[in-house]
């Protein structure tokens, strides 16, 4: 076990340095990041002296070089338009993703398992097909306009729901329905394959040759088998969900990790996309990494293997 | 099933032969395709969308791009059947141009970004896909190495970079979600040939001289086909649903051209008092991608049911 | 009355089941929502709108622009003495204190504008002191500042020199962005960024020209999504928000409790077209003045500002706001909306069917695309570039757009200086690069004798519209939304006022 | 003579498939009495396991079962509440099945899935399940019992955990086992000590056993009434001695040719064999089925064939007067 996590985590320092390396070219060759700083209005002359002063007129390769020595000593540098060093900046906005990524895989797991159960005992008939329906529905939608709508309706028309914000729990409701609503599909198309499978095993027919009431024998017995894909993948989703929540941030103005990757993007803030990426790409193979354990503990032939 | 069963010896048989109904495997698959309402519907939705775009011209009532200010916003019938204009069916935007008109040809654009862009990141998939699955060894391990570097770049992310950099036209859009939506290909792909090449008909083919390229093309890729198709949907439904993602955000396909997306961001201005306005495209993104999901569905089902993806 | 489907039960609903909107918070707050947030609130490290409004209710300048006379008032500054050609000598008032207890003096002047000169410190808001060379301190409450050259508009660009107390500018870029400190009406009370701000009225305040605030606090929060902030506004979660849309503000007009208003500002939109020849001399039709004065006659100013642009929009018909010192609106050559005779004057030019060109643009794109309609009614074929500001800028300033669509607030200063001489001085904007209008501005921006300075201008702006150079478009209205009871009154330079604000009990 | 554990009364089973409807199970009469052992023989596909499933409640949800009498020790099944068939199940009749490697829950312990239908049928603790389970795996010969329980089905081979599914079966003590060809998985060495297992616990535990198998050695040695079925019906049944010395349906004298007995069949001379395959059941099926592969076949074969009834319960469906003379005898 300890070998395979050691080639893991090589591969994920050579994918950050990979990941670092293109976006830094891609923020540079973008826009003109002297001008962002100047701002509208200001003249060619303090864009010229800005330039001089922050040093972006040196070579990239130095300027990308200066970046991960430091980098590599822990200090991401200082976002070029906050007060805040990067690895701050990234810290005070974690939780709101965290917590929206978060309640979204909630929401994703709550529609995904029941469709998905539900989709798998009644097979073919109409159940499974309208179980099916709600689910891909999710993914064909725009998730802002279907958060817009969920503004426009919850917010707005029946006012139940604060509209933006994230200062309490119920401000995350409908983030999160849009978010986790848009993975739920492939959650729930996981879990009806895996239960349709275990259903038909030769253990469950088992399990009620013993006599146990039905619920026993879904719950227990046949979703604790079918559940072990699902878990790996709920841990990709979730990396999904950490990178698509800049649209969902936008909409409902909650000041996440999405957020701010999208107003650094815009204004060529590139200390701070570049400490974004890297925490994106750190979470994804954490994640994979998480989900490969949550596989072999799940399923004993694995662990005991 | 079984065949009839030999004459025996001893008694005549004449009266006592068995019926022995035995339907060909075609007649099987068709049935299974057929009997699948979701396929059918989807097939014809997506026919539908297919036609209206390539036609747009002849379908749609007016012409796209022309604006009159003055007829800014007037709702269709069904929303607010007063303040309608016969002439305009489903309204007008927010600069007087003709709703129906611009979905119609809205439906090319969206259509020419999903297949362009299904086209950009199946070849590139396909390729790293098979190569790695084929050859195994150090180019898996370059491919897996690409995949995870992909997988662990944000999808919205990154094509926000470039498509704020490179500004926002149908190529680099199409460019950019090519590039970035291939590794689900590369994925399916590289695992199905890997399942092919242990089978013993590669084996044999290869044993019998023919050249690597001849193998790939000729044995391999016709197998992949179906699980092509499947993945190729997907990211096709993806591809639409993140053009729209880039127009909300200001960067997707350029004004004038009618994209959905863009008119979604569009109607975004007018949404809370015009709510039509904005529920008009979303509804058609639904449909389409909701149809080509369902089509996915429809061939993996009706060709490997047990080939997942 | 429009009564649509969907829109129609959200009205009905908020007017009858949605929580009012109108019940007034009990303390005496405002709570204020906009779309950006600078990441750094001190005034020289930030160049956002809401950075210069946070700059007049946490800072002050030594003088003051009165909004309805146009005077400049004694604020910071006790009295100001013109000494030379390059000299200003200010006394300043006694007793400021700023919110940190310190006293706040001369020698804050002269601290603040050497901190602003001193490149180690990275400003990037320069526009405040890019004028001055230098400040010498006299005693405790008198400075001189020095100009490298005779400067036309000193006054209006005194009102913007917001002076940073001493101990504040110690912290340099980040202690000031964490932990700002002034000597305004408000202090700032909390900072969480991407949360919320909070301003507390500062007791100890000079008052000076801005007088006493009578609002208690002031909350501000970000909100991206322009329909999030109307929904709050009319679920009662917001008392005030602007750059509201005129369909947006048509519709909240017809609410109970809600007041919409349209207030000025100083930006104005524009085409600017290439003279010049920046972009390649041979096939570019901009070099013919019978296109430029075309493309002038194609598009439907008066249309677009009423049906988008919205209230308080007027047609522009020179390059600068007529509100900026200098911006004479007579004997300059006006082009009425006339697509015959566009077409006429590009077949004249040589282009009986027109011609195709990419137009850049970076903000309010559905005018933009008003403005592509109207060409391509008459033959000119416009591909939008839409782009991030800095991407737009710099296509524009290394010559590779022959048509931009721009917009441009002169850091809201009232004086030509800061937007015709900005585009038509040769600087890498200037995309005419006409040498006798060169002349002209200059002479027009290096004279402080008001006079004279008219005078210059005139001429040039006369030249410019006659040689149609550019095709200026309107002026950049901002519609504000609030709630009914509070009673706040627009101003002409796009700065709100919550110091002047107040609750009507 | 007391009341059967298991009285089965003309069962049926349909099973619709693409090209019509499968008639897998089609006239099964069979009882099974207290401590007794009843095998059911037959060549696979013949309906025998699908029988057993049957009075189990256990047919996949697309088959029909119709039957007019099936009574488990005087309750009707037919007529039982779903929730009474399941109290049933794993506590008075239990179930052992062919194929060992895929009937135990890969994910959780032996130990918990032994001890599940104890608890659920409400036999006791949590302390009493666990000293069951463990005394119940040493007497099915698992060595070690103790640490077996916290183990996993992967980690153990076919034949042990045939016997934990034996000792799961006997956990409640229940007065009928259907065994489905138990032993069919298992490699040779092993078939015969997991049969004298049973037929031992069946003995001492004094329950019924309906014993599923296509081995007809097994049968001799183990049944004490024997149901030969072929295409879905018993076409011969009655005391094993009966039947072995006194086959009456040429079907069952086939079978019996196929065995090498020790006694009887001289080296060198080939063993009978019955020539064709067993009939497609899918739609209709009128007469004898095994008319087509029967030597003795004559017209009124293809009608309706009555059951005769000997002495003892021996009962064949034949129209053959006499005793079937054998194959073999007849070659040579």
């Amino acid at each position: 076990m300890l070998r395979f996590t050691l080639r893991r985590l090589v591969l994920a320092a050579v994918v950050g340095i990979a990941v670092s390396v293109i976006a830094f070219m891609l923020l540079r060759v973008s826009g003109d990041l002297a001008i962002a700083l100047a701002g509208e209005d200001a003249s060619p002359a303090d864009v010229e002296r800005i330039r001089q002063e922050y040093g972006l007129n040196r070579p990239i390769i130095a300027q990308y070089g200066e970046w991960l020595w430091r980098a590599l000593r822990g200090d991401l540098g200082r976002s070029l338009f906050y007060p805040e060093s990067v690895a701050n900046l990234i810290l005070t906005r974690l939780p709101v993703t965290l917590s929206l990524a978060g309640m979204g895989l909630v929401i994703a797991i709550l529609i995904a398992l029941p469709l998905g159960i539900i989709a798998a005992l009644r097979r073919n008939t109409w159940v499974d097909r309208t179980a099916l329906g709600i689910a891909v529905i999710g993914q064909a939608m725009p998730n802002f306009w279907f958060g817009l709508l969920m503004i426009f309706l919850f917010g707005l028309a029946l006012g139940w729901l604060p509209i933006s914000g994230s200062d309490s729990f119920a401000h995350f409701i409908m983030p999160a329905i849009t978010l986790g609503w848009f993975s739920a599909p492939v959650l729930m198309r996981l879990t009806r394959g895996g239960m349709v499978e275990v259903m038909n095993s030769d253990y469950i027919r088992t399990a009620h040759a013993k006599g146990l009431p039905a619920r026993v024998v879904v719950l227990k017995h046949a979703l604790r088998n079918a559940i072990v894909p699902v878990v790996a993948l709920c841990s990709v989703q979730f990396g999904n969900m950490l990178s698509g929540s800049v649209v969902i941030e936008t909409v409902f103005a909650l000041q996440g990790i999405g957020y701010l990757a999208w107003e650094a993007i815009s204004r060529r803030d590139f200390p701070v996309v570049q400490g974004i990426l890297l925490l994106v790409a750190l979470f994804y193979v954490v994640l994979t990494l998480l989900a490969d354990i949550a596989n072999a503990w799940l399923d004993p032939r694995i662990r005991r293997g | 099933m079984l065949g009839s069963i030999p004459g025996s010896g001893g008694a005549d048989m004449s009266d006592i032969t068995l019926p022995q109904p035995a339907p060909p495997a075609i007649r099987r698959k068709r049935g299974r395709i057929l009997g699948n309402p979701g396929l059918v519907v989807a097939a014809l939705v997506l026919g539908l969308i297919t036609l209206m775009a390539v036609f747009a011209p002849l379908v749609a009532p007016h012409d796209p791009y022309v604006q009159i200010l003055d007829d800014r916003l007037i709702p269709p019938a069904f929303v607010d059947a007063e303040m309608s204009d016969p002439r305009y069916l489903l309204g007008t935007d927010n600069l007087g141009r003709d709703y129906l008109s611009r979905l119609i040809y809205g439906a090319r654009i969206s259509l020419l970004i999903g297949l362009l862009t299904v086209l950009v990141s199946g070849v590139i998939g396909t390729t790293l896909g098979v190569a790695a699955g084929y050859f195994g060894g150090r180019v898996d391990t370059v491919v897996s190495f690409l995949i995870t570097t992909r997988l662990s770049l944000p999808v919205v992310m990154v094509a926000l970079a470039v498509v704020a950099v490179a500004g926002g036209s149908l190529q680099v859009v199409v460019l950019v979600l090519g590039l970035l939506l291939w590794d689900r290909f590369a994925v399916v792909m590289r695992s199905a040939t890997m399942q092919l090449r242990n089978l013993e008909y590669v084996a044999a083919a290869r044993s019998v001289g023919c050249s690597t390229p001849r193998i790939l093309l000729g044995e391999i890729l016709p197998n992949l086909i179906p699980a092509l198709v499947v993945v190729a949907s997907y990211e096709m439904a993806q591809a639409i649903l993140l053009e729209a993602a880039l127009s909300f955000l200001g960067l997707g396909v350029q004004p004038p051209l009618p994209s959905w997306g863009l008119m979604v961001a569009e109607a975004k201005e007018v949404m809370l008092f015009d709510p039509w306005v904005i529920l008009l495209p979303g509804l058609a993104i639904c449909v389409l991608v909701l149809a080509i999901n369902m089509l996915g569905d429809g061939i993996r089902d009706a060709t490997a049911p047990e080939g997942r993806t | 009355m429009r009564r649509q489907l969907l829109g129609a039960m959200a009205i009905a609903a908020l007017a009858f089941g949605a929580p009012p909107v109108m019940a007034q918070p009990a303390q005496n707050t405002i709570r204020w929502f906009s779309d950006t947030e600078p990441a750094n609130l001190s005034p020289y490290f930030n160049s956002t709108r809401e950075g210069v409004i946070f700059g007049f209710h946490v800072w002050d300048a030594p003088l003051y622009r009165n909004l309805q006379t146009g005077e400049y008032e004694m604020h910071l500054a006790e009295s100001v003495r013109v000494v030379d050609d390059t000299t200003i000598e200010l006394r300043i008032r006694e007793g400021i204190v700023a919110h940190n207890g310190d006293t706040v003096d001369a020698r804050d002047v002269v601290a603040t504008v050497e901190f602003a000169l001193n490149p180690a410190n990275q400003l990037t808001n320069l526009g405040r002191t890019r004028w001055l060379s230098g400040a010498e301190l006299v005693d405790d409450r008198t400075v001189r500042l020095r100009t490298p050259s005779p400067f036309g508009p000193w006054q209006e660009y005194l009102t913007t020199l917001l002076i940073i107390p001493r101990a504040s500018l110690a912290g340099g870029r980040d202690g000031m962005g964490r932990n700002p400190i002034g000597t305004g009406p408000y202090r700032v009370a909390e900072l969480s960024p991407g949360q919320r701000i909070v301003f507390e009225r500062f007791d100890r305040y000079f008052g000076g020209a801005k007088g006493k605030p009578e609002v208690e606090r002031l909350i501000f929060r970000r909100v991206p999504e322009a329909n999030t902030r109307v929904a709050e506004l009319l679920t009662g979660g917001v008392d005030w928000i602007w750059r509201v849309t005129p369909d947006q503000a048509r519709n909240i007009q017809r609410r109970r409790g809600v007041t919409v208003a349209s207030g000025g500002t100083v930006r104005f939109h524009f085409l600017q077209m290439d003279a010049a020849g920046r972009t390649g001399t041979e096939d570019n039709p901009f070099r013919d003045v019978r296109v430029r004065r075309a493309v002038n006659h194609a598009i439907d100013r008066a249309g677009i500002v009423r049906n988008l642009v919205g209230e308080g929009a007027d047609v522009l018909h020179a390059p600068c706001h007529p509100d900026q010192f200098g911006c004479v609106q007579d004997g300059i050559t006006r082009y009425d909306y006339n697509p015959a005779r566009a077409r006429e004057l590009l077949a004249e030019a040589g282009y009986p069917n027109g011609f195709t060109v990419n137009m850049g643009g970076y903000r309010e794109r559905p005018w933009g695309e008003a403005i592509i309609g109207n060409l391509r009614a008459v033959g000119i074929t416009a591909n939008l570039q839409w782009a991030q500001y800095d991407a737009y800028q710099r296509a524009t300033r290394e010559g590779q757009l022959r048509l931009a669509y721009g917009s441009w607030g002169s850091t809201s200063l009232f004086d030509v200086a800061n937007s015709t001489s900005y585009f038509f001085r040769g600087s890498p904007d200037d995309l005419t690069r006409d040498p006798e209008v060169m002349a002209m501005l200059e002479r027009g921006d290096n004279t402080t004798d008001p006079a004279a300075r008219r005078e210059a201008y005139t001429a040039a702006i006369r030249r410019i519209t006659e040689q149609a150079y550019w095709a200026p478009l309107w002026t950049f209205p901002v519609t504000y939304a609030h709630n009914s009871q509070l009673h706040f009154t627009p101003t002409a330079d796009e700065i709100p006022r919550f110091y002047r604000s107040r609750w009507n009990r | 003579m007391s009341t059967p554990v298991l009285d089965v009364r003309h069962l049926a089973v349909h099973i619709p498939v693409a090209d019509g409807v499968l008639h897998a199970v089609r006239d099964v009469s069979l009882t099974v009495a207290p401590g007794q052992t009843l095998c059911v023989v037959g060549e696979s596909g013949c309906g025998k396991s699908l029988t057993s499933l049957a009075v189990m409640g256990l047919l996949p949800a697309s088959a029909r079962r119709t039957a007019e009498r099936m009574d488990f020790a005087g309750e009707d099944l037919l007529k039982m509440t779903p929730p009474r068939l399941r109290e049933l199940r794993g506590n008075r009749m239990a179930m052992i099945f062919q194929e060992p490697m895929t009937s135990l829950n890969p994910a959780w312990s032996i130990g918990d899935q032994l001890t599940e239908p104890f608890l659920r049928h409400g036999k006791g603790g949590r302390r009493q399940a666990t000293d069951r389970a463990v005394q119940l795996l040493e007497r099915v010969g698992i060595a070690a019992a103790g640490r077996r329980l916290g183990q996993y089905p992967h980690e153990l081979s076919g034949g042990l955990r045939q016997r934990v599914m034996i000792a799961m079966a006997l956990m409640c003590g229940p007065d009928l086992i259907l065994a489905d060809e138990p032993t069919t998985a298992l490699d040779v060495t092993i078939q015969a000590e997991i049969l004298h297992l049973l037929a031992e616990l069946q003995r001492e535990m004094g329950m019924g056993l309906l014993l599923v198998t296509h081995d007809l050695g097994i049968v001799a040695r183990v049944a004490h009434r024997v149901a030969v079925m072929y295409a879905g019906e018993v076409v011969e049944s009655g005391p094993t001695v009966a039947v072995f010395d006194n086959p009456r349906h040429p079907y069952t004298r086939g079978l019996i040719d196929c065995i090498p007995i020790p006694a009887r069949s001289r080296p060198g001379v080939p063993l009978g064999t019955i020539p064709g395959l067993v009939p497609n059941l899918v739609g209709g099926m009128e007469g004898c089925a095994f008319r087509e592969r029967c030597a003795f076949a004559t017209g009124p074969c293809a009608r309706a064939i009555p059951i005769v009834h000997g002495d003892d319960g021996h009962t064949w469906r034949c129209v053959l007067l006499e005793r079937a003379p054998s194959l073999l005898e007849k070659s040579t």
